[in-house]
């Protein structure tokens, strides 16, 4: 019941607020953090409860296929902490973009509880069906937001991004209906566990398992996104209110690597396995263009969507080493980008409001002006490079020793001057931000209230907690609902057929057996 | 094999579909809208010779009596919609014709040599049986009030049109 | 007594809380026109600094020569096997280097309220100053790579904050923004070789400090580096990695430009962090993994060729330069290079002794620095100095002790741990030690010239030099302080005279295993002290005679900037032309990504896309905009096409 | 009861809806277009009564109570597509669906 009223809550949550009067914006926004702070506080159990699954109920039959799609939700230690990223930015983005949404704050409020009840959706669906659902849903509330708050070419921008994802998930659903109907149903506990083992033992033509591969990867290439087909996001996350923009790139994009996680892995063992290496490669590609782009960029917000590229894709590589360190350290890193992304589009939407500009020459000389601001924003920036001491380097250390455990001393190289580049354009950033000589005045407060730091302070202090103490995030990583994704606890690199063999424990291996007879 | 549904059958039949034919065919809307009146009551009759007498009373209450009457009302405030610059059939639509057509050969094709028999065991479809149907355990509360409200609705949505539309003519005339 | 150890977390809290204390001093107080209270703040963080040196010294004194103080509250990262622990270990090593840390630590907060006393941003300078000091107490304190590892970025990210303190100044934050580019490449050297450590270890894989070192004294697992194996190849890449890691803190050869433009901090920066502490934490590295370093010969004559490279380019290019900082820089990076070379030859203790001389010396240098730039108003420009020893008396004393010390003259803190260092680079090969003896030269001309144009002849500037004045109590007391240590402190390890060698003794245990296997190997040949000594002092008269040869009547004019011209420019600059290339590569790489891959390519593909699908959706439009039953018939004639296929295909 | 075809009804029902279909595709005027419409639901409501004669008991019945809500929904249909018309008729003085077609202009 927890979990259902968790992701009732945000729907609620906007529903209350459609009652609520509109007029005053400030009202608005407090309603809206008491109830985002509500369901972040319904969400804050879970980490606790390590794996938790809701009590299931069919809901609707998908013709052709003979098992019904049933309503379940489920959490477990790779949803957890995604969920709690998502519960927590939603307070702190609503209470950042006051000022900048004013009068219409309520509207803001309502798709921004709209858009986390989606990403809620995906994360706990553990029938793949409904997860599509809530997947393709998240679009909706993403578009009003950029359509409808976004900055000058908003429009363009969420063209952009509404096409190039619900694009890249149409293929996802083809094959969704096609596992469905060989995969004896949508329920993913089944589907990974019969799935896996079907196209080990070749029950499936490799071609079409393949193909299979492909169609859902791509949905979450997109989403993440990965070379090439990144093209959306810097343009989005620029154009985006800058509330939203920390919730695309904070939670949403974790909802490309969660899929990655939860279902390209343990549905198609043995093609991740195969294709292991052109992942990682293709995350590190990212990682060192992110980087390369991210120092000529003039504008703050595309400077910090071409980090979040960088960021993600080192994620993605760590995922991709399949050994523990990898895995325990994107997990890590998710939740410290998450954090750390999150706050700095935050602060860069009040840079914005102050300057009515983006250009990173029209800044300077913020640190002697607004310095409760500086401060902030440095603390986030350097959390972002991943300095000792917060979340970040333990996502990013533990990611390069996977790498190089996984795949050897080269692509750990390739990885880390992506990290010292990352260095280099968040030092760029900060030296034109907040340090020289004023360029233009700015308008607005002089510096950051108390109450305006209350959204950024919590995120910060998440930072440096998990910087200090990451095994809570770690450890709740090996609990797993699925058979799909265990986390192998020892030892290298799963090899081909030890992790087909993984992905089957015996009971399905029987019955898998039965089905092929 | 009783002879007199049969004949009753085949007289209806004939009735409804040169009523039919009429309607696709007449040059007026208001001759249309008379074939048209025609085709429901033929189609009651038949309703009546297969056992649903209370759909029968019904076709002639909402469909001859009301929906047609509104037609035919629209049609005579609109002048008759005169359109005699608007041709019968276009070209065009004589080359469409060639769907319908197809239709038609296709489903009788795929259905002549079906067997269906009529049960003997079928209820008789009076005011009764109906209303047990439709209100019964098993039935269809939600979906007749879901029908009341898209009725509802549709008042409004007419009176909003029409009304907006007689604002609009106040106002150019003012 | 040994409740103690359970304090050992207060040793960088302690710090930390003065930092945060004075973080939110300077914040609460950023918008009134005073800013927040200079006492106040003043107190807090040489308070911090102080209570920290008290602790050190209490847990030095408890702690026996072999035992260790270790706390580990809790575990930091844990990722399935590979496990790191949050924790702190304090042995003989670790004492030693905190003494010093926090001893000159504290006088240097102290000199700072002074000098620091009319800047508007005093609260958030001593902010920065507990930052760094909390991460170098953890830098040496933690139990293990990684928790060194975190010092290791703090004490960067703080060089970093306090070289770019005047962050008006455009070229105060390019120094910064270098430094920490500079650092951070070598930090990467650090994180690849502590993984390829972990590599190497394979299933006992251990970060901490006691481990590896055990490891590596187990002699069961020589086989498993031994020549021509992968964990040969591991160890080599490993000890490399990290000594690039090292050669970033410690400025040496390749990553040493930043240094010298680190010199744009205030002064107690530059003599506190980029001269006696942070940049010696290479060193102490070294000698932390000296078990492991020791195992690797190759990677040793690397260091020790950089460490004399560096030594001999910096002591020369010290000579070029006008600015008095600019000088002291280069020298402290010369001096880097000694410690370097030292640890090259398997003397890691030698090293370290060089690092505590060399602590006293070169900050007494430059604070004393500090009081004369503070004295003449903020002027860098030796030659716009001069004469100044009569109106600074007390400074001039004082830095004249450390010129004795630097020089390595008899019974100076220098004369020890420098001919100690000589001593046993000739035992390794005699041409380090010829090298090394011309780097002495060097360093007492470069020194010398330093003295002379600053403190005598006549005040070539007399607008600077008029009004000169000594410094206030709390700037002259440090800096005598610290003088006299630089004269003292080398008695603690004064190889020629018997008994007097507590540095030794105090270091033996955590290093001698390393140097006794090290010197199993390496049969040096035994020189008699006296000579090396009589050698080493001729050698820095011979430097300060030239000096004073040259410059004593020299006529100099201060024409333009003090930065060096011609030859001198190309010979300091260097390592940044070649650093340019490399960020003249990444700036084309990033040109290219930015104008070609991303916006003729992809952004090209994607119009050429929308193009296209306009162009379609054009034509499709075309088709529908005609009547509204065509519309209709075509939907239908799918729909009955749809019918005939299904209908027709099932019979 | 079995004095009518079973099958005789569902092909007058297809006859009609053929019949209704060719009315609204080729027909200009909207009023024809509209009493199309009508014939083919008209088409579709024999077409389930005759049906539910094939069942037995209570299952008979479900044929004939979609039929009312066909009827009802014609209603409201009509209802509103005949206030369009008047609305399209006041605006292009005609009921010539091709002057129609472009809405958007």
């Amino acid at each position: 019941m927890h979990l259902i009223l968790l992701l009732a809550a945000p729907f609620v949550a906007a529903l209350l607020l459609a009652f609520a009067s509109g007029k005053e914006g400030q009202s608005s926004a407090r309603l809206g953090l008491f109830l985002g702070l509500l369901t972040a506080a319904i969400a804050l159990p879970l980490v606790w409860c390590g794996g938790c699954v809701s009590p299931s109920f069919i809901w609707f039959q998908l013709p052709g296929i003979a098992t019904p799609t049933r309503f379940q939700l489920g959490v477990d230690g790779l949803s957890a902490w995604l969920l709690q990223l998502t519960a927590w930015l939603v307070p702190a983005a609503l209470w950042a973009s006051r000022r900048a949404v004013r009068e219409r704050m309520r509207e803001f409020a309502i798709w921004t509880f709209l858009l986390e009840g989606t990403i809620f959706g995906s994360l706990m669906a553990t029938d793949l069906v409904l997860f599509f659902l809530f997947f393709e849903a998240m679009l909706v509330p993403s578009f009003v937001l950029i359509s409808g708050f976004g900055g000058r070419r908003r429009r363009q921008a969420s063209l952009l991004f509404v096409i190039f994802t619900a694009l890249g998930s149409a293929p996802l659903m083809i094959a969704i209906y096609f596992l469905a109907k060989i995969g004896l149903g949508t329920d993913l506990a089944v589907l990974s566990a019969r799935f896996g083992i079907l196209s080990h033992l070749g029950m499936l033509p490799p071609s079409l398992a393949l193909a299979l591969f492909a169609a859902v990867a791509v949905a979450f290439v997109v989403k993440t996104p990965l070379l090439p087909l990144h093209v959306w996001q810097a343009e989005t996350y620029a154009e985006a209110p800058a509330g939203t923009t920390a919730l695309l790139s904070g939670a949403m994009a974790k909802v490309g690597v969660y899929g990655f996680l939860r279902f390209v892995i343990p549905l198609f063992p043995v093609e991740a396995h195969r294709f292991a290496l052109w992942f990682v490669l293709a995350g590190l590609v990212a990682v060192l263009y992110g980087a390369l782009l991210a120092l000529t960029q003039s504008d703050v917000k595309r400077l910090m969507a071409f980090s979040s590229l960088g960021h993600l894709g080192l994620i993605v590589a760590g995922v991709f080493t399949f050994t523990p360190e990898g895995l325990k350290g994107a997990m890590v890193l998710m939740v410290a980008h998450g954090l750390a992304a999150g706050g700095i589009f935050l602060l860069l939407g009040t840079l914005e409001r102050w300057a009515n500009s983006r250009h990173l020459d029209d800044f300077g000389g913020l640190a002697g002006r607004s310095p409760f601001m500086a401060t902030l924003l440095m603390v986030l920036v350097l959390a972002a490079i991943g300095l000792p001491g917060t979340a970040g380097f333990v996502g990013e250390f533990l990611i390069l020793k996977g790498l190089w455990t996984a795949f050897g001393p080269g692509v750990a190289v390739l990885a880390g001057i992506g990290v010292i580049l990352s260095a280099a354009y968040a030092l760029r950033m900060i030296q034109k931000l907040l340090f020289g000589k004023a360029a233009l005045p700015l308008e607005g407060e002089a510096d950051l209230t108390t109450g305006d730091a209350l959204a950024v302070l919590p995120l910060i202090a998440a930072l440096i907690f998990l910087g200090f103490w990451p095994s809570a995030v770690t450890r709740s990583v090996e609990i797993n609902l699925y058979q799909g994704w265990s986390a192998p606890s020892s030892g290298p690199a799963c090899p081909f057929h030890a992790a087909a063999r993984k992905c089957c424990p015996k009971s399905t291996q029987e019955s898998a057996d039965a089905a092929g007879r | 094999m009783e002879l007199l549904p049969q004949i009753y059958f085949g007289l209806f039949a004939v009735l409804a579909l040169a009523c039919a034919l009429t309607v696709l065919v007449a040059r007026h809307p208001i001759n249309a809208a008379m074939a048209l009146i025609g085709m429901m009551t033929s189609l009651s009759g038949l309703y009546a010779i297969l056992h649903a007498p209370f759909l029968a009373v019904l076709q002639v209450l909402v469909y001859a009596g009301a929906i047609v009457m509104l037609l035919v009302f629209v049609i005579m405030v609109l002048n008759g919609a005169k359109d005699d610059h608007t041709p019968r059939f276009g070209s065009l639509g004589l080359v469409l014709l060639i769907v319908p057509a197809a239709l038609a050969a296709l489903l009788t094709r795929t259905f002549r040599g079906e067997t269906i028999s009529n049960n003997e065991a079928a209820l008789r479809g009076t005011v009764d049986l109906t209303g047990q149907q439709l209100f019964g355990p098993t039935g269809y509360v939600l979906l007749f009030e879901a029908v009341g409200f898209v009725l509802l609705t549709a008042l409004v949505g007419a009176v909003l049109l029409a009304k907006r539309e007689l604002d609009s003519h106040k106002e150019t005339k003012a | 007594m040994n409740q103690l150890q359970n304090y050992l977390w207060l040793l960088p809290v302690l710090p930390l809380a003065g930092a945060l204390l004075n973080g939110i001093l300077a914040l609460a107080g950023a918008d009134t026109d005073e800013g927040p209270s200079r006492g106040l703040s003043g107190f807090f963080g040489t308070v911090a600094a102080g209570g920290a040196f008290v602790l050190t010294l209490l847990l030095a004194l408890s702690l026996h020569p072999n035992a260790v103080f270790a706390q580990a509250p809790w575990t930091w990262i844990d990722a399935g096997s590979f496990k790191v622990a949050f924790g702190f270990s304090f042995d003989s090593l670790t004492a030693m280097m905190l003494l010093f840390i926090t001893g000159i630590g504290t006088l240097i907060h102290f000199y700072s309220i002074g000098y620091m006393a009319e800047d508007r941003g005093f609260a958030r300078f001593f902010a920065y100053l507990n930052l760094f000091l909390a991460s170098m107490i953890v830098l040496v304190l933690g139990s293990n790579l990684l928790m060194t590892f975190i010092g290791w970025e703090g004490v960067g990210l703080c060089s970093y904050l306090l070289i770019g303190f005047w962050h008006k100044e455009e070229a105060n934050n390019n120094a910064a923004r270098k430094a920490f580019l500079v650092n951070r490449a070598g930090d990467l050297g650090f994180l690849l070789g502590t993984i390829a450590l972990m590599a190497l270890m394979g299933s006992q894989a251990s970060l901490e400090y006691s481990a590896i070192s055990a490891w590596f004294r187990d002699a069961s697992h020589a086989a498993l580096f031994a020549a021509g194996t992968t964990g040969a190849g591991l160890l080599l890449a490993s000890t490399l990695l990290i000594f690039l890691g090292c050669t970033g803190k410690s400025a040496q050869i390749p990553l040493l430009t930043w240094l010298p433009d680190a010199m744009a901090g205030p002064t107690p920066v530059s003599a506190l962090i980029h001269a006696a502490t942070m940049v010696t934490s290479g060193v102490y590295l070294l000698a932390r993994l000296s078990d492991m370093f020791v195992r690797s010969p190759l990677t040793l004559s690397v260091i020790a060729g950089v460490g004399i490279a560096t030594a001999l380019w910096a002591a020369v290019a010290g000579l070029f330069q006008n600015d008095i900082k600019k000088v002291l820089a280069y020298s402290t990076v010369s001096q880097l290079g000694y410690m370097f070379m030292a640890a090259g030859v398997g003397s890691f203790d030698a090293s370290l002794f060089h690092v505590f001389t060399h602590a006293f010396f070169k900050a007494t240098l430059f604070l004393g620095a500090g009081s004369v730039i503070h004295a003449v108003g903020g002027e860098q420009d030796m030659r716009k100095m001069g004469g100044l020893w009569k109106k600074l008396p007390l400074t001039f004393l004082a830095m004249a002790a450390g010129w004795y010390a630097i020089l390595g003259l008899p019974l100076g803190a220098g004369f020890w741990s420098k001919d100690l260092i000589l001593e046993r680079a000739y035992g390794s090969s005699p041409l380090l030690y010829g090298l090394g003896l011309l780097t002495a030269v060097i360093t007492a001309l470069y020194m010398t010239r330093l003295m002379i144009l600053t403190f005598f002849g006549k005040g070539r500037d007399e607008k600077l030099t008029a009004h000169a004045h000594e410094a206030p109590f709390t700037m002259t007391l440090p800096v005598v302080l610290l003088g006299l240590g630089a004269l003292g402190v080398g008695f603690f390890w004064a190889g020629m005279i018997p008994g007097l060698d507590s540095f030794h003794q105090m270091l033996s245990p955590v290093l001698s295993p390393a140097q006794s296997f090290w010197a199993r190997g390496n049969e040096a040949e035994e020189g008699s002290a006296l000579l090396f000594a009589a050698i080493g002092t001729l050698a820095a008269l011979v430097g300060a005679g030239i000096a004073w040869a040259i410059w004593s009547k020299a006529k100099i004019e201060a024409v333009g900037s003090s930065a060096p011209k011609g030859f001198g420019a190309f010979w300091t600059f260097f390592f940044d032309y070649i650093h340019g290339i490399f960020i003249a590569a990444t700036k084309a790489l990033a040109w290219i990504g930015d104008k070609i891959v991303q916006t003729v390519i992809f952004n090209g593909l994607l119009a050429l896309l929308i193009y296209a699908v306009g162009m379609v959706g054009d034509a499709v439009r075309s088709l529908q905009r005609s009547r509204l039953r065509v519309n209709l018939g075509l939907s239908l004639c799918g729909l009955v096409l749809l019918l005939a296929f299904f209908l027709l295909g099932a019979w | 009861m079995t004095a009518i075809s079973a099958l005789n009804v569902q092909f007058l029902a297809l006859l009609l809806f053929c019949i209704g279909l060719a009315t609204t595709l080729t027909r200009r005027n909207l009023f024809f277009i509209l009493m199309g419409v009508e014939i083919m639901l008209n088409a579709a409501n024999l077409s389930f009564v005759g049906f539910s004669r094939t069942f037995a008991a209570a299952a008979s019945m479900e044929g004939l109570v979609v039929p009312v809500f066909v009827i009802a929904l014609a209603a409201s249909e009509a209802c509103i597509g005949l206030a369009m018309i008047i609305l399209v008729f006041h605006s292009r003085e005609s009921v010539d669906s091709d002057a129609y077609s472009r809405m958007k202009e």
